[in-house]
């Protein structure tokens, strides 16, 4: 019997797609939700184990980590058996792909952009709407606000360890990519010729100079509240409120700034009036992009160990059809993945969705590599010590040796400026 | 009596100690009788048990059940396996046996998450990716310790009464059954209350062990309320949390008479 | 019925060595009263015949059998702790009844036993109750109880009647008696109670630091002590143990000279069967009652001493008047109308044939010749 | 070794024997564990990737990163500081006082108090760190209630002193199982001790420290050794609470073994963190096999 | 000096009464025993004394002033605990020493007063031992030292000598009477050994069931028993206690009519002083030792009897017949060397001033008339 595994939020994804394929088979299939705690944990394990389940649902991090140990079966042969499979275009299946092979299939993305709030920019005399073209702009912005304001979270780009990915994908990697020229990856955390982790470069300077302005020079933001037990807790009503001026995080805060739940959501005409968003300008110095962008998003995948691969593929292929997918991604405010989708009326007449899928032409993915997260942690610690008042020049070289320390000599490179 | 039994400042401790405890309190009650709570702490903005009707409906019934399930076994067992190797522990003079037992007890800092890769792999080999098999890991980790803590109890057993039981005829069995055990009920209580509580609260090992949904206990349950991008349904969290703790501490006040037997030093002079 | 046989029985804790080789034969049915100062190894004895403490050297034998390495349970004994050791945690009926669920006695029995032994020990309407709500003198008798509804071959006694008030004492001991008649049993006593002793033993073992001093029947332990220590230790007020030196006096029969303590030596005359100890130090044993007050001459078989009387103890039935005869406290027990008061001189008599005589420096008792 | 056992011991030694069987087989299990614990600190075995499976033996690599990473010394400290105040000092003696304390009070001061404890101590640690947030954050029960009220400043206490935050929040969550423990510990001292030190004119915080504290000399030992250990691993709350910030202020070891080896999937790393920590405790509790030792 | 006043004290545990309304008045320096049957309530009073039993009602009041809710430790006492209550964690000297380290007397002193106190129990070897490494008669010793190097203003020893033996008993009453003298504290005493009880006490207090019976002076309660219930708990063996009827006799004196079973009732003349009693039943009571054994007539002034004697117990100084005057064992004290055997008649009498009468229904003391 098929079995799958997912996480209890996504039900409204996966099981009508299940009972479609049930209802087609006539075969049970097991299905196993779970919490988001302990999920990646058990996903290793069960992987590891030979126990896992023939159908999983992971996020693309995860898809990077399996798909490199050959834990996750490719599905490129789909292309022939599932006539939808036309309208994942090459961009989107990239973002799960290893050596040319598919393991996974997307079944939303996301864009990273800063979050504001219109009434604090009121209060400021900020004109909104508003698109920042430099750091210099955001930061002034920023410095505005919190003096009309007074408020401590003016600008709040996610830092520190609590925060996790969101610190490396939200924050750091979103004010990197903007900071230098995108030739030679001199924006990024490795470079993808070399296959080097970059241990120092202007970039990594600027953005830690970055985080040290917002933290500690210019005080605009609290660190402390990096660490709160919720810290969208504070952000979210922050932003409508007026009490946070401008807050970096992603797209589903479209929903999610109201209720991630979705069920208590305003009209998209009156969310507008009280929260923006405006894509995250680059530095500003030469060469560097008008601004940044960074997706991930959750996929479904096939486990190697599967002794019934077609029977799983036709599973996922039940999961995305279009008749169960399509509802559910305009229902819950995703940004779409296929092309089909993002046709259709319902979709091309929301006006959230119309002005942010141009965000993601020019999205880039975090580094699909072993070694990812042990970097995406060591940046998270690196904003922390930041936060924490130590200095850019030791933070900077805690990082470097560390890098060299994690990866030897010959794998880390430094790029002069 | 004590003379301690009117003391106004002992009564004014208790009460700030009551406050203490009490009062961190009034955010679940608040959130869990709200149904618009959302996390902070504010006077309900609307009363009503919704919160509670969610955080009994579904799967929950037979999460609790498994819950029971999985801390009886773990309690009954470790407190046997425990209660077994106490005794000659406390009795036979072994050379070093108070170092050795210390040095075990240590063996439960390795972390749950590291130790978890090999019990996994144990379990899945003997077939025990159960939530048979999570109470076997949770006794497994806490014998060494609920072994030292049991030994302590039986230290105080007087050795008289086992003459006493044994000069009457009694076997091993009996004088451990109907002497050192009932003597040792406060111990007993307090290793059986620790393993059970200790197996409501395990949330990683059921999680990552049980094979069947039907088969998840209630800690997994709770995290139910945490959704994607972090955000949490605090009514549905307060609530639950409510309903996960209260069978939990009536175990408590079932056994607590056991706490207090008042048997020590009655049955023999000196 | 079962005899014990204890053969040079040691026992030490650590270095410390507390039985110094005992060697004692209790015949079948015998009543054994172990005395001897506290801490002289009474309970550690019947410790060890009971099988509860290791026997670090010499043998145990039970009914003609070595049982050194037989358990407990094996050696038919029942014991009453000098600690009582009552089970806290179940009632009276249940502590008394435990040996008897232990060996599958039918549950209508064991009601009745204990029923039988509570009523007798007058714990009847304690039978439901915990240890922790009696008083000393009940869990003690709970403690008796449970010993004596086992019926065993022997039974060991440790101190079982020292919290009962007098009357439940004499009770408690007739209740014994009456055990030790019906079933025969063979018993091992210890007490302190000097009358219980010699009441119930049929023989006495007076112990001294782990040493066997005397074992004989009661009546020779009290009028024959085999050493100065028995002498003092049995009695209350004690035997009087006066120094004397014996010179041969008219006719060559024997005289002793009594030193006292600043103040001309007494002379008296002794008994024919005496006359060998001419020439030696020795020690004059006196019973307190063997001394008499009455007017000068009345008894004139009877040696006279004229005492200072330091104190008199009026104990209901006697007046015990302590004098200065010796350095030590000299005592006489009188009758309660005697005419003696503290403070004054009297004139006390003593028969001469009640003097024991102990070797000055062995302390040992030297027989009376036989003529 | 059974040879100056007690008689039914000795007779019976065959079924002594066998009532350690369990024990021994599950605690073999768990050395069985240990030593794999062990092994892996010297790899650089990771939970996922390539090294999941082509892990190779390095020495003592990882035990030496662990002094020269940043951080380790620091969380050491941190986690001394927490398991001191927080357990040793807290839990441990708050518990204890509180186990005294009640054994003779009334049932229904009793019942609240035990009920509000326990209820702490069974409270989800997520929960709990929720409740704590909720106290002590800004605009927090401790603002509204106390500073408030008082013409104080209003602040953020989780911000400004974070170890103090999560030291408070784990004596509220640990101190009923000392609590119990102590509980059931007060009940095997024989009362009548007590009321001799009483008769004797011993205060009670000298009757405490006479008579009962030397009595459970062994259960306080065995106690302080366990919540030593608790504490030196305890992650949830603090990590839900403060997430071991701001910055580094409250990151104990347990959220350090987790970011280096769970968040990072290095179970070499990790595991060596363990066994370092393990012998840390080990060393600190050399004190406490002193306490339970019989001083004569 | 510190007197102890108990108002109409009363115990209860749950529904049980156990203290009936005691009503006592102990003045300062005083030594009191309490006597009376196992499980009357002499531990609970000395408990409730002390400040470690609720007082159900009533009060207690130390040197005038109400204690009930006076703390222990403040109440200036010391207790010798009847089960010892010893720190099981302390050496012999660490017990004893605990008191006075509490107060903060001087290392210096401290070592001196429970060095003496240790040397006066015997207990000097196992000053550094630990209680369990004791006999039962040294942690006895242990509990009344501790409580004597106190030295407190009242001393409650609760049973202290019950496993002495007789000669450490003897010695260890003497140094508590010795304290006594010299400390001058109150003392109230439970014992169930008479002869404690009537040479020690100022004033001794009989209870039963919870009820004070009679709290008078050794000589008064020994002599002049309240009631028959202190007739027959005090002495051993107890006063016989016989049933009979007064008639007027010759010259319209008393003359009692003792009825026997199975026997034709015996008459007895009786003293002036007991005119009055003509015509009502009382219960007349006779020590043992006022009963004499003599040749017929040699005691013109005594009644005679003839009894049958049942049986003989031999305590080393004295034989006690168990005779069958009455339906119950009737005593006589006598001489061990007077002329009686078990089994033979004998003519026995007695004095009749001795008699004591009570009342048959109430059981009171029916005092003599004075002329
Ligand atoms: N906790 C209790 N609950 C109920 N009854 C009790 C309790 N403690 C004592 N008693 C009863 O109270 C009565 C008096 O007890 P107490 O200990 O004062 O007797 P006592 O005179 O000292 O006797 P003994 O000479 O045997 O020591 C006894 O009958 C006893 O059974
Ligand atoms: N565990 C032990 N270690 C060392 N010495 C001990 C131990 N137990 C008892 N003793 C010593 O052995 C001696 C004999 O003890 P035992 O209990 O047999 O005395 P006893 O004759 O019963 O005295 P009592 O009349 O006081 O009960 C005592 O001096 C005691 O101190
Ligand atoms: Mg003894
Ligand atoms: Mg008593």
């Amino acid at each position: 019997d098929l079995s799958i595994m997912y996480r209890s939020q996504f039900a409204s994804l996966i099981e009508p797609g299940i009972e479609a394929y049930e209802a087609a088979t006539g075969e049970a299939v097991e299905r196993i939700p779970l919490p988001n705690e302990g999920y990646d944990n058990r996903i290793a394990l069960d992987v590891a184990s030979g126990t896992a389940p023939d159908v999983l649902h992971i996020d693309t991090g995860m898809v990077q980590r399996l798909s490199a140990n050959g834990d996750l079966l490719p599905l490129n042969g789909m292309a022939e058996t599932w006539d939808q499979w036309q309208f994942y275009p090459q961009r989107t299946l990239d973002a799960t792909s290893l050596d040319g092979k598919v393991y996974a299939l997307l079944t939303d993305t996301d864009a990273r952009m800063l979050w504001y709030s219109v009434k604090a920019f009121e209060a400021a005399g900020i004109e909104t709407p508003w698109k920042p073209q430099t750091w210099d702009e955001l930061l002034d912005t920023a410095r505005k606000v919190k003096e009309a304001t007074g408020t401590e979270n003016a600008l709040v780009v996610p830092a520190g360890t609590k925060n996790e990915e969101a610190t490396t994908m939200q924050g750091f990697y979103m004010v990197l990519l903007g900071a230098d020229t995108p030739e030679g990856d001199r924006n990024r955390l490795r470079n993808r010729d070399t296959g080097q982790w970059i241990g120092k470069s202007p970039a990594l300077r600027r953005t830690f100079e970055f985080y040290e302005t917002i933290y500690t020079t210019d005080a605009l933001a609290e660190p402390g509240d990096q660490y709160s037990s919720d810290v969208g807790a504070i952000m979210r009503p922050g932003l409508i409120s007026g009490e946070v001026g401008i807050w970096a995080s992603g797209s589903w805060e479209n929903n999610c700034i109201w209720d991630c739940g979705g069920t208590d959501i305003p009209p998209q005409a009156e969310r507008d009036k009280a929260v923006y968003w405006a894509p995250f300008p680059g530095s500003g110095v030469a060469g560097a992009p008008a601004y940044s962008n960074i997706s991930a998003g959750w996929t479904v995948g096939v486990s190697a160990a599967t002794d019934q691969p077609e029977e799983a593929k036709a599973l996922v292929a039940k999961i995305f059809d279009r008749e169960t997918f399509e509802p559910w991604v305009i229902e819950n405010g995703r940004m779409a993945v296929r092309t089909d989708i993002a046709e259709t009326p319902a979709y091309q007449s929301d006006k959230f969705f119309s002005d942010v899928t141009p965000l993601n032409d020019q999205t880039t993915k975090r580094d699909a590599v072993p070694g990812y997260y042990f970097v995406s942690a060591l940046v998270q610690q690196s904003t922390a010590d930041i936060l924490d008042g130590i200095s850019v020049d030791e933070v900077m070289e805690t990082y470097h040796e560390t890098l060299i320390d994690e990866f030897g000599e010959d794998q880390v490179m430094v790029i002069e400026d | 009596m004590t003379d301690t039994r009117k003391s106004p400042t002992l009564a004014l401790a208790l009460a700030l100690v009551a406050l203490f405890w009490i009062s961190p309190l009034s955010w679940v009650a608040f959130n869990a009788v709200d149904p618009l709570a959302d996390g902070t702490l504010r006077w309900p903005q609307a009363f009503g048990l919704a919160n509670f009707s969610k955080a009994v409906a579904g799967e929950s019934g037979r999460q609790f059940l498994n819950s029971v399930y999985v801390a009886l076994l773990t309690s009954t067992l470790t407190t046997v396996f425990a209660g077994l190797a106490a005794y000659p522990l406390s009795r036979v003079r072994i050379p070093g046996r108070n170092a050795i037992l210390w040095a075990l007890v240590l063996l439960r800092m390795l972390p749950a998450t590291g130790i978890i890769v090999p019990i996994f792999f144990m379990a899945q080999s003997t077939g025990l990716l159960s939530l048979t098999g999570v109470a076997l890991a949770i006794t497994m980790i806490n014998l060494p310790f609920t072994l030292l803590l049991l030994k302590n109890f039986f230290d105080t057993v007087p050795l008289e009464l086992e003459e006493a039981a044994y000069s009457e005829g009694a076997s091993l069995f009996r004088i451990l059954w109907n002497v050192v055990l009932p003597m040792s009920r406060a111990g007993l209580s307090v290793v059986w209350f620790f393993s059970f509580i200790n197996a409501w609260n395990e949330f990683l090992l059921p999680l990552i062990f049980v094979r069947k949904t039907a088969d998840f206990p209630m800690s997994v349950g709770l995290f139910n309320s945490f959704g994607e991008h972090s955000s949490v349904d605090y009514g549905f969290l307060a609530a639950y949390s409510l309903v996960y703790a209260l069978p939990a501490v009536a175990v408590y006040f079932l056994l607590r008479r056991n706490l207090s037997t008042g048997f020590a030093g009655v049955g023999v002079k000196g | 019925m079962t005899g014990v046989v204890l053969n040079d029985v040691r026992k030490s804790y650590g270095d410390l060595q507390v039985i110094h080789g005992i060697d004692l034969s209790i015949d079948p049915g015998d009543f054994i009263v172990f005395v001897g100062p506290s801490g002289c190894g009474k309970s550690t004895l019947l410790r060890m015949i009971a099988g509860l403490e290791r026997i670090s050297d010499g043998t145990v034998s039970i009914s003609g059998r070595v049982v050194n390495d037989v358990p407990a349970p094996d050696r038919g004994i029942s014991m009453v702790f000098q600690s009582y050791a009552l089970y806290p945690h179940m009632t009276v009926g249940d502590n008394m009844a435990f040996g008897l669920r232990i060996r599958r006695t039918p549950a209508e029995r064991i009601r009745e036993t204990v029923g039988q032994a509570a009523e007798a020990l007058q714990l009847g309407q304690y039978i439901d109750r915990l240890p922790k709500a009696l008083s000393g003198g009940q869990r003690q008798r709970v403690a008796i109880g449970r010993a004596i509804v086992r019926e065993p071959e022997v039974f060991l006694f440790d101190e079982p009647l020292s919290n009962l008030d007098a009357a439940l004492r004499n009770q408690t001991r007739m209740e014994i008696a009456r055990l030790h008649r019906e079933i025969g049993a063979t018993m091992i006593y210890v007490t302190h109670d000097q009358i219980e002793a010699l009441t119930l033993a049929t023989k006495i073992a007076v112990l001294k630091d782990g040493e066997l001093q005397q074992f004989d029947t009661p009546d020779r332990v009290y009028n024959q002590p085999a050493n100065t220590f028995v002498a003092g230790f049995m009695g209350a007020p004690p035997m009087n143990l006066v120094a004397a030196e014996i010179i041969a006096g008219d006719g060559g029969a024997a005289v002793a000279v009594l030193e006292r303590a600043g103040q001309p030596p007494v002379h008296v005359g002794l008994p024919a069967s005496r006359k060998r100890l001419v020439g030696r130090r020795v020690v004059f044993g006196l019973r307190p009652e063997a001394i008499c007050s009455g007017p000068v001459g009345s008894r004139p078989d009877h040696a006279e001493i004229d005492v200072d009387i330091d104190y008199v103890e009026v104990t209901g039935a006697d007046r015990i008047a302590v004098t200065n005869f010796t350095s030590g406290p000299f005592y006489a027990r009188l009758p309660a109308d005697a005419d003696v008061h503290e403070g004054r001189r009297a004139r006390l008599n003593f028969d001469r044939d009640k003097i024991n005589v102990f070797d000055a420096d062995t302390g040992a008792r030297i027989a009376e010749e036989t003529p | 070794m059974f040879d100056d056992a007690k008689p039914w011991i000795q007779r019976d030694w065959k079924l002594v024997a066998a009532m350690l069987i369990p024990a021994i087989a599950v605690i073999a299990l768990l050395l069985y564990m240990a030593g794999w614990i062990l092994v892996m600190s010297f790899t650089d075995l990771a939970l996922f990737g390539r090294k999941a499976t082509e892990w190779s033996f390095v020495g003592f690599d990882n035990y030496e990163r662990l002094f020269k990473r940043r951080g380790f010394l620091n969380s050491l400290w941190v986690t001394t500081v927490f398991t001191v105040f927080s357990a040793i000092i807290g839990q441990n003696i708050l518990g204890f006082a509180m186990a005294a304390a009640l054994r003779n009070t009334g049932r229904f001061t009793k019942s609240f108090v035990e009920g509000a404890v326990i209820l702490g101590w069974i409270l989800p640690d997520v929960v709990a760190a929720y409740v704590w947030s909720a106290t002590f954050t800004e605009n927090g029960l401790v603002d509204l209630a106390i500073l408030q009220p008082f013409g104080i400043e209003t602040r953020n206490f989780i911000n400004d002193h974070p170890l103090f935050v999560v030291i408070v929040a784990n004596v509220w969550k640990g101190a009923a199982w000392s609590y119990i423990l102590y509980s059931a510990a007060l009940d095997t001292v024989p009362s009548e001790v007590v009321e001799a030190a009483r008769v004797d004119g011993a205060t009670p915080l000298q009757r405490a420290w006479h008579i009962t504290l030397p009595i459970l000399r062994p259960h306080i030992a065995t106690n302080c050794l366990f919540i030593t250990i608790s504490s030196f691993v305890y992650f949830p709350l603090i990590y839900a609470l403060t997430g071991g910030g701001p910055g580094r202020k409250t990151q104990v070891l347990s959220i350090f073994v987790y970011q280096e080896s769970f968040a990072v999937g290095k179970l070499g790393y990790g595991s060596a963190i363990s066994v370092a920590m393990v012998l840390i405790v080990a060393f600190l509790s050399i004190f406490y096999v002193r306490l339970l030792k019989d001083p004569r």
